[in-house]
């Protein structure tokens, strides 16, 4: 997507040593982060790692135990919810279901005492852009699912807000209308241009709407970057896990020098940056590795499962000592339970993991 | 017994097409809902039959359902007269008044013949009656005819009403209020406030009438409406009723609101009484009948005033010393019935939809 | 001044008082008169309640004479002393409260407990109406023949009060008061509700008055002596008015002399009275008074008692006789009224204690205990013996300290 | 000035007056906002305290005026209620009460024997007879009211014709007050009320019925053909006798022995119970799959048949003149505390019947078809799934039901006085009427006895809640 | 997979034109189908199209208004539902929140009056199976999604049902729970070799697990058949769009002779096995369709978005009259909003349907 140019000014948000407890609970552990203007950022990571707790803090629903919050250069701590010039889209929508949809829209700007004609003006701009202008007098009740979404984004967007909030707005769509809002909401960031910041636990739509994706394991940053930055270079294992599906494989074994001996048998020598000596775990992502339907290749697996999504086949297969390995494949094959296969593991699409689990460099 | 049990056991979510087979699960439900019902309402439309009754069918308990009234006729020169019908033995009947004391033999003479008395045997006599709706119950009381000068009914009606009503919006909204706060905030005391309102639902107003008798005298609030309105407005089944209701509501809906700029009180009036319509309008026909029949308190603070006196304490204005008007009762009990039917019919729907989603659990 | 008078209606008083109200504002038009009409329950229960909190009204028909006493405005000042005193002399004192002097309220009904007898069920069942001087217990057997006769649901009812069965009790032997002035419960009250006794659980008396209801409640027999359930009723005068528009020409009715005792004919004096209440301020005070003493005045008693079928109090009117025909009373209600008198007169002779028993102002105390616990008793809830202690616990801790 | 009097100039003037200037000087309001203005204006306080204190301050604000009012008019009371137990005397006026002490309190607990509220003085006497009496009524009526509310919610949740009809049907007399209550079943319990005449008519016309020449014969026929078609239903099935219809047969057979008394042919009495016995092991019989079930309901039939020609119909049906019974008012029967029993189930089950229904609602419909799936029989389902999981519902029926039932007062003082006798006579009457229906006032010993029974309800409610502690939702 | 032989007996279930109506609206109208013992059947088609149903007149929780359903050769239109040996997981699971696991797994065979010694038995072989013997103290609350659904299956397994039916019950779980799920019952499927009738709407549920799939749609099946068969052979546009995500790309066109013409310009041979004229549709899955980034190719389409998923890469293009084009490219591609894109379109992808939507035959 496109990148948009960082700009030497004050970044649009700025997070200092944040934390947050809720009791005795530490929930996020310090965490500092710098969003530009017009980024579309995306928070990824497992369940209750606190991805909501840290979009609420930077909405100011809930209040940092430390650490600064910044928007445009300015500490606003101690600026209420309503003052940060933020809007929020919530997971459920949290539309009022009582209000048709105009009034859904009108209800924050009237609190804000501004005129109606302007009221009017913002809100028909908004309905225009979402293609509710139709709905403007139904209830939410009335609504599809995608409708209520859009106009939960409108209602954000009356605001005129500098920042974007989504805490995980698909998670209730089903996977048609999932991958259809995406796309519209990937096509308004690309519209209004204004800085995003989306939750989600959802890797795929991480990957395709993120300028940048911070991904979250318990109350920590992992890693930052670009999705195919993420995807190709993970920082650790557990980014490179968290990212694609099917998974990555991850085969242990040893490394000696530049050897790396698998528990699976395997032997491969790999372009280590600093040869060493210790476990370590290889990894490989399933739609790299190739399959020889004639059980020629670099190693023979036993399918112990497949299935035939037909443009993709999976197969899950294992290696003589029992290790598990998922391949995908780009097209539908012939296959059987049990059936030998050959598949080759290209060294250029090797990952490999100290036994820290951090990545380790590879020169190629 | 299985099929009983069969009964028993069923709920809501078996198809629409279970009914269409008559079972003998569906013979048992429908004669305990006909029999249920006989119960409830047989005594009620009793009532009101018998209130449609003359003063004297009421008072020697005729037990007819069709209201009848022995006829009474200016007789000439001895003034108003009951009518009996006269039975010879040879069957042949005539209308004639009693002419003298009620004896085995009475004197009578013939309503059209007043002059010619002739004595017939008692037995012989039976009241000649006429089927009248007996509307004076009714209309002596409310228009202050015949006697009934001292019944305020239009005075009365207003009162109650206006309990009735100032006391249900006062109790909506500040059990909003209280349940808002309860079920929407964390603060310091959110428990022990809870628990506080809790307890009250044990505390019987019986228990405390005696000094609740104090506390409301002290208070200058004797002989005035208003002493029976603030007292009763913080009911802790409303609170608690609300409460459990507004758990219900998304926080995330407040939390938009928030962003939407909203104030606190704001949200509260635009967001929370609005979602919460379907248990307030539950609580609010609870508080409709609590008011409206309040009796025992309202007796201790308005009897003093009879400006302020409600209809429920009108209507003990019929008990006296030593007779008792049941007729004017009767009527006047339809009287009060009839308003809370027509809310009753007006609002069942929410009554028995609301109370089943107000988690009043 | 506004001023208002509480009154229990019904009992066909309210649309007189009313006109009378009507007349006196219209003769003092700086007065006003509100009428707060109750139930009967409401002044007996809550009237003193609402003057100890000074909530009270200003003038009520109270039947309580002496217990309220506390409350009532001194009329002296406002009457011609004198005059009331002569007129009234026989009943003021039971406004007093044992205190000597003051004038405390206008006597409206002058009252004798008595019975009425349904002589149509007599001659029905072919049973005398026994004579004058006949006792409690020749009534018993009469009426038990009349109910035998007639298949009646019972033979005898008495009003649930401890007034009204005072007057028999008296004819048994009962003094009420002791040598020192303290109530007393004594052999011959503990005689007359033996009789009580077997008469209710021969099912003479019937069960729907004086068991049907527990504590110190009030109830009549009324509506079952103007049905024909039973031939006898003993009630007393005020209730003359009434039993005629009730019964009408359903039955023949009498006022029949009280049945006797060993001890005498006793009958119970009574009434109810217009009083003033005190309610701090001395114009409302005084215009309350006033309209006492207007009401006092012969003219207006005369035509008060007369047109409510009322016994006057008043020494001189009684005297003169009033003329109830004159005022729309059937030929019963005037023989009725003379039999009431009569009885009235006797019993000041032979239960002297009847007078005094209604001019204490403990009387009430006395009254509650007999129905509480002799309907008890009635119930085969306590013994009788059990029962006597227990009204004389009550009479010892609330009347007699 | 009064102290409400003082309390509504102070508010008019901080609220109306202080809210108003407060409020126009921060915002600015249009004309069209005319009606948010006095919205804001009612909110004054919390908006205040909002602005004064931030968002922790709002839920006080909110609270104030409930809480305010609970703590003039509930717990004040409740505190002075112990101030004027142990103060004497007549005076309504707190400062003029004499402190007694526990004088009240030992007033009630003088008695020579604990167990015989008799032998008490008279408040004790007459406070325990009531809490007895209350007591007993709280014991019976609950159960009573619970398992008919549960019915009826059971049924009226059934998928039904006319559910909202219904259901507002049962809960219409919760809207009557208790005087309307009282007035009405007076007058259908009076001696000469409706039930006595419905009742009388109906008898009357059963006896006159029988009397009638040749009636022995036709209900002997009638009896017959019903027996037949009853029997023949019983064993019409291939795969064993059916439960339903044999009981059902032994309902006919035990009225058949009870009727024709076969035990009177050698001299005993009482043949009731031979009837129920055999109706009885017919059905265990039955249910239990017994091989001999089918010749035990064939051998019953013979045995109905020659019993049936024994029986003298008309004897049967002749019940003799009603005489009419005098419901509320005879003594030592039983019938007033059993009306006062069946009028407050008449008139508060509604309520309960409304709240458990809501319960049974929130059982999810798939429970019931996963419990079809499972094979379980009717009954199993409903005390296996639909008794659990309604139980904290039913928890708070009883909780609320017994607390209101303790209170009971209105209808019982409008509908039976508290008798016969003191047969109905409850502990809240008593405190009524020593406080407030007597010549000499008696608030101290009123208050007393509201302490003692504002213990036994806590007592009984704790008792309960414990004993239900996994279950409640309260 | 394992394609189940189809042995001459009686079929396990039969359904013979069942109808069913609510009321006066039909929901079903008329399904003939037979399934054979150990079949993996998979109902499929979009929410309302009867799948429920349809299971619930098999469960006999329903009566059909009109048809037969027979099991093993026996009408059991009148066997109530407990009878049936039929067991049902239901999409809530229904489990009884106020037993164990253990009594919840127990409850049915208790009601069956079975000896304790064999319900334990049943049991604990289940909890074995399923890995929950840990939890059977546990009540439902205390446990995970995936644990309830296991349970769920515990108490259809310890009945030993000749069919077990399953009424979507992956729906409430997350994508991740649901894969892992989705696993484990093809696995028990082949151990336990049970007739099993599976309702779904997600597609790859419906791919991956089935023998035989069953689309739905508005009360009529619209095809029966293997996955892949369906997936490459599908009757009609309705079952060629609901199967394959992203969908098949459809464009309008019309066929004269041998040779389509569609209105993005494109002008093709095709082995049409009937020649004729008239209004055509041609479908091509996005995973069929060549890209070259060079520009070259069939037909030059316009970049108008595109999600790198990492293994996969979606292409969102339009063709110069603004019919729309999904291309799925099996690898990372670097592109940009707007690129020209040459595309290939081999013939041998090809679907061609008439204007009733009828796939029509192509000789290939
Ligand atoms: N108000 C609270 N009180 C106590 N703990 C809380 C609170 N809110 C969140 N937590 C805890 O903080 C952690 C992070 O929660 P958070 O909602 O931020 O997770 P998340 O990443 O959004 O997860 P999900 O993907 O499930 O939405 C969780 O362990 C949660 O239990
Ligand atoms: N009890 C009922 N009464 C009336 N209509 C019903 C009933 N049950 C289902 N329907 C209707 O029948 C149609 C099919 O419903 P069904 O539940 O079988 O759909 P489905 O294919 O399972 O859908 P989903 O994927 O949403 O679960 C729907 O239109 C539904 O509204
Ligand atoms: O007066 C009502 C009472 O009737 C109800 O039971 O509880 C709340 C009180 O305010
Ligand atoms: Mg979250
Ligand atoms: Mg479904």
């Amino acid at each position: 997507m496109n990148d948009t140019s960082h700009a030497a000014k004050a970044p649009a948000l700025q997070l200092s040593d944040i934390r947050k407890s809720f009791g005795t609970v530490d929930v996020i552990h310090g965490i500092d982060l710098e969003i530009q203007e017009g980024e579309f950022i995306v928070f990824v990571g497992p369940s209750g790692c606190g991805k909501s707790t840290l979009l609420r803090l930077i909405a100011g629903l809930d209040d940092p135990t430390s650490g600064d919050i910044n928007l445009n250069g300015k500490r606003v701590n101690t600026v209420p919810a309503s003052e940060r010039g933020l809007s929020m889209v919530f997971q459920s929508y949290a539309l009022y279901p009582h209000m048709t949809v105009g009034q859904n829209l009108s209800f924050g700007l009237e609190n804000l005492r501004m005129e109606r004609a302007e009221i009017e003006r913002r809100i028909n701009d908004a309905a225009t852009l979402l293609q509710i202008d139709h709905l403007l007098g139904r209830r939410p009740g009335q609504l599809s699912g995608g409708q209520r979404q859009r106009v939960a984004i409108g209602r954000a967007i009356v605001r005129e807000p500098v920042i974007f909030l989504f805490d995980e707005p698909l998670s209730n769509l089903d996977a048609e209308l999932r991958l259809q809002m995406r796309v519209e909401i990937s096509d308004l960031h690309s519209k209004l241009k204004n800085t995003m910041i989306y939750v989600t636990h959802d890797q795929i739509e991480a990957m395709t709407m993120a300028d940048r994706i911070v991904v979250l394991r318990g109350g920590n940053i992992e890693q930052i970057g670009r999705p195919l930055d993420l995807y190709n270079h993970p920082k650790n294992k557990f980014v490179a896990g968290f990212l694609g599906a099917p998974q990555m494989n991850f085969l242990e074994g040893t490394l000696e020098g530049n050897v790396i001996s698998l528990n699976c048998g395997m032997v491969r020598d790999v372009p280590v940056a600093q040869p060493g000596t210790g476990k370590v775990t290889l990894g490989i992502r399933p739609e790299n590795i190739h399959v020889n339907l004639d059980g020629h290749g670099d190693e023979t697996v036993t399918v112990q499962n497949y299935e035939q999504l037909g443009a993709v086949t999976y197969i899950y297969a294992t290696f003589p000592n029992g290790d598990t390995l998922t391949v995908q494949h780009a097209h539908q094959i012939p296959l059987q339970r049990g059936q030998e296969l050959g598949v080759s593991f290209p060294s250029e699409a090797f990952h490999l993991f100290g036994e820290d689990d951090a990545s380790m460099e590879l020169t190629r | 017994m299985s099929r009983l049990t069969t009964f028993l056991s069923r709920t809501a979510g078996n198809g629409p097409d279970r009914a269409e087979r008559i079972g003998i699960t569906d013979v048992l439900a429908y004669s305990y809902l006909f029999f249920g019902v006989l119960i409830i309402l047989v005594p009620v439309l009793w009532t009101f039959f018998s209130s449609i009754k003359s003063d004297t069918a009421v008072e020697s308990f005729d037990t007819r359902l069709a209201p009848m009234d022995q006829i009474s006729e200016m007789i000439e020169d001895v003034g108003e007269k009951d009518v009996w019908i006269y039975t010879a033995e040879d069957g042949s009947t005539q209308l004639v008044y009693k002419a003298g004391p009620t004896r085995k033999v009475t004197d009578v003479a013939p309503v059209d013949d007043p002059g010619a008395v002739f004595k017939v045997p008692r037995t012989s006599l039976a009241p000649h009656e006429e089927m009248r709706v007996a509307v004076e119950n009714y209309l002596d009381p409310i228009l202050k005819r015949n006697g009934q000068d001292n019944f305020h009914f239009f005075t009365y009606l207003y009162n109650s009403v206006f309990v009735t009503v100032i006391a249900t919006m006062v109790t909506l909204l500040i059990n909003a209020m209280a349940a808002f706060a309860l079920s929407k905030y964390r603060f310091r005391g959110r428990l022990t406030f809870t628990i506080l309102i809790v307890a009250t639902l044990l505390i019987p107003s019986s228990i405390i009438l005696v000094s609740l008798f104090f506390v409301v005298w002290s208070f200058g609030l004797f002989g005035s409406l208003w002493g029976v309105i603030i007292p009763a407005a913080a009911t802790p089944t409303g609170v608690f009723l609300l409460r459990q209701y507004m758990l219900t509501i998304p926080d995330e809906l407040l939390e938009a609101a928030r962003m939407d700029a909203a104030s606190e009180w704001r949200i509260f009036w635009r967001i929370i009484i609005p979602l919460s319509l379907p248990a307030l309008s539950v609580l609010a026909i609870l508080s409709v009948i609590w008011r409206w029949n309040d009796f025992l308190w309202p007796l201790i603070v308005l009897i003093s005033d009879p400006a302020s006196h409600t209809l429920q304490l009108g209507l003990t204005q019929f008990a006296g010393e030593f007779d008792t008007n049941f007729h004017y009762i009767l009527a006047m009990t339809v009287v009060t019935l009839i308003p809370i039917t027509l809310v009753f019919v007006w609002l069942q729907r929410f009554i028995t939809t609301g109370i089943a989603t107000t988690g009043l659990k | 001044a506004e001023i208002d008078l509480m009154i229990s209606d019904v009992d066909g008083k309210a649309g007189l008082v009313k006109e009378l109200v009507d007349r006196y504002t219209a003769e003092n038009p700086d007065t006003t008169i509100t009428i707060n009409a109750v139930g009967y329950n409401v002044i007996r229960e809550q009237l003193a309640i609402q003057l100890e909190a000074g909530s009270g009204p200003d003038l009520a028909f109270v039947t309580n004479l002496g217990g309220l006493n506390p409350h009532y405005v001194d009329l002296t000042p406002h009457v011609d002393a004198a005059e009331w005193e002569a007129n009234y002399g026989a009943v003021l004192p039971w406004y007093r409260a044992g205190a000597p002097d003051g004038i405390f309220g206008f006597h409206t009904e002058m009252t004798v407990t008595g019975p009425y007898v349904n002589l149509t069920m007599f001659e029905e069942a072919g049973v005398d109406v026994p004579a004058a001087g006949a006792t409690w217990e020749d009534w018993a057997e009469a009426t038990q023949a009349v109910m035998d006769g007639t298949g009646s649901y019972a033979g005898m009812v008495m009003d649930r009060s401890g007034h009204r069965m005072a007057g028999p009790a008296m004819s048994y032997g009962a003094a009420y008061f002791s040598p020192d002035g303290k109530l007393i419960a004594d052999d011959g009250f503990k005689t007359f509700s033996q009789l009580m006794i077997d008469w209710h659980k021969s099912g003479l008396m019937p069960p729907d008055v004086w068991p049907a209801v527990s504590g110190a409640k009030y109830a009549n027999g009324n509506e079952m002596f103007f049905n024909s359930d039973v031939p006898f009723y003993m009630s007393g005068s005020w209730n003359t008015g009434n039993v005629q528009s009730n019964v009408g020409d359903k039955f023949d009715w009498t006022v029949a002399p009280v049945p006797c005792g060993p001890a005498g004919c006793g009958v119970m004096p009574g009434g109810a009275g217009l009083v003033a209440f005190k309610s701090g301020d001395a114009d409302q005070e005084m215009a309350a008074a006033k309209f006492v003493a207007w009401m006092g005045g012969t003219d207006i008693a005369r035509e008060w008692y007369s047109k409510t079928y009322a016994i006057p109090a008043h020494s001189g009117l009684q005297a003169e006789g009033l003329d109830y025909a004159g005022a729309g009373a059937t030929e019963a209600v005037a023989n009725g009224l003379a039999a009431f008198t009569a009885m009235a007169a006797d019993a000041a002779e032979q239960t002297p204690q009847a007078y005094q028993l209604q001019g204490s102002p403990k009387g009430f105390v006395m009254y509650n205990a007999t129905v509480q616990y002799i309907g008890a008793a009635l119930n085969g809830e306590l013994t009788l013996d059990e029962a006597m202690a227990k009204v004389q616990e009550e009479l010892d801790t609330n009347a007699n300290q | 000035m009064t102290p409400a009097g003082f309390t509504v100039a102070f508010a008019a003037l901080f609220w109306g007056l202080g809210g108003a200037i407060w409020l126009l000087m921060r915002r600015r309001y249009t004309l069209r906002q005319i009606p948010q203005f006095f919205m804001d204006l009612l909110g004054f306080p919390v908006e205040l305290a909002q602005s004064l204190f931030g968002r922790a301050g709002v839920p006080y604000a909110l609270l104030l005026p409930n809480m305010l009012i609970f703590g003039f008019f509930t717990f004040l009371p409740m505190i002075l209620n112990f101030y004027v137990s142990f103060t004497g005397g007549a005076s309504i006026s707190l400062f003029d009460r004499p402190w007694v002490g526990l004088e009240k309190y030992a007033d009630i607990f003088t008695c020579e024997n604990y167990l015989s509220p008799k032998s008490c003085s008279n408040p004790g006497y007459n406070f325990w007879t009531g809490m007895f009496n209350t007591l007993w009524f709280v014991l019976i009526q609950v159960p009573i009211l619970c398992v008919a509310a549960l019915v009826t919610a059971l049924v009226v949740n059934q998928n039904i014709r006319g559910r909202g009809f219904w259901r507002a049907m049962f809960f219409y007399p919760v809207m009557l007050s208790p005087v309307v209550i009282a007035n009405i079943w007076n007058w259908v319990l009076h001696r000469k009320g409706a039930l006595n005449a419905s009742v009388g008519e109906a008898r009357d016309a059963m006896t006159g019925l029988a009397g009638l020449s040749g009636f022995d014969m036709v209900a002997t026929v009638i009896f017959a053909v019903i027996l037949l078609v009853v029997s023949e239903r019983s064993l019409r099935s291939n795969d064993g006798p059916s439960g339903s219809w044999t009981a059902v047969f032994g309902v006919l057979i035990a009225m058949l022995v009870y009727w024709s008394q076969p035990l009177s042919l050698i001299g005993l009495p009482g043949s009731g119970w031979l009837g129920l016995a055999l109706a009885g092991g017919l059905y265990w019989s039955v249910s239990t799959g017994q091989s001999f079930a089918r010749m035990a309901i064939i051998g019953a039939g013979i045995l109905a048949v020659i019993m049936l020609l024994m029986i003298q119909f008309d004897a049967v049906f002749s019940f003799g003149r009603y005489r009419p019974i005098n419901w509320l008012v005879t003594p030592n029967t039983g019938w007033p505390f059993f009306w006062l029993v069946f009028v407050f189930c008449w008139s508060h089950m509604g309520f309960y019947m409304l709240i458990l229904l809501a319960g049974l609602q929130a059982i999810p419909s798939d429970l019931y078809e996963a419990a079809k799936m499972d094979a379980t029989k009717p009954f199993r389902a409903f005390y296996r799934i639909t008794l659990p999981l309604i139980m904290p519902t039913l928890t708070v029926v009883l909780v609320l039901s017994l607390i209101r039932s303790f209170q009971i007062f209105d209808e019982v003082y409008l509908l039976t006085g508290g008798g016969p006798g003191r047969e109905t006579f409850m502990v809240v009457q008593n405190i009524y009427e020593v406080a407030f229906a007597n010549d000499h006032p008696d608030y101290g010993q009123a208050a007393a006895g509201s302490i003692l029974m504002a213990i036994v309800i806590a007592v009984f409610t704790f008792f309960q809640l414990w004993l239900t502690r996994r279950q409640s939702d309260l």
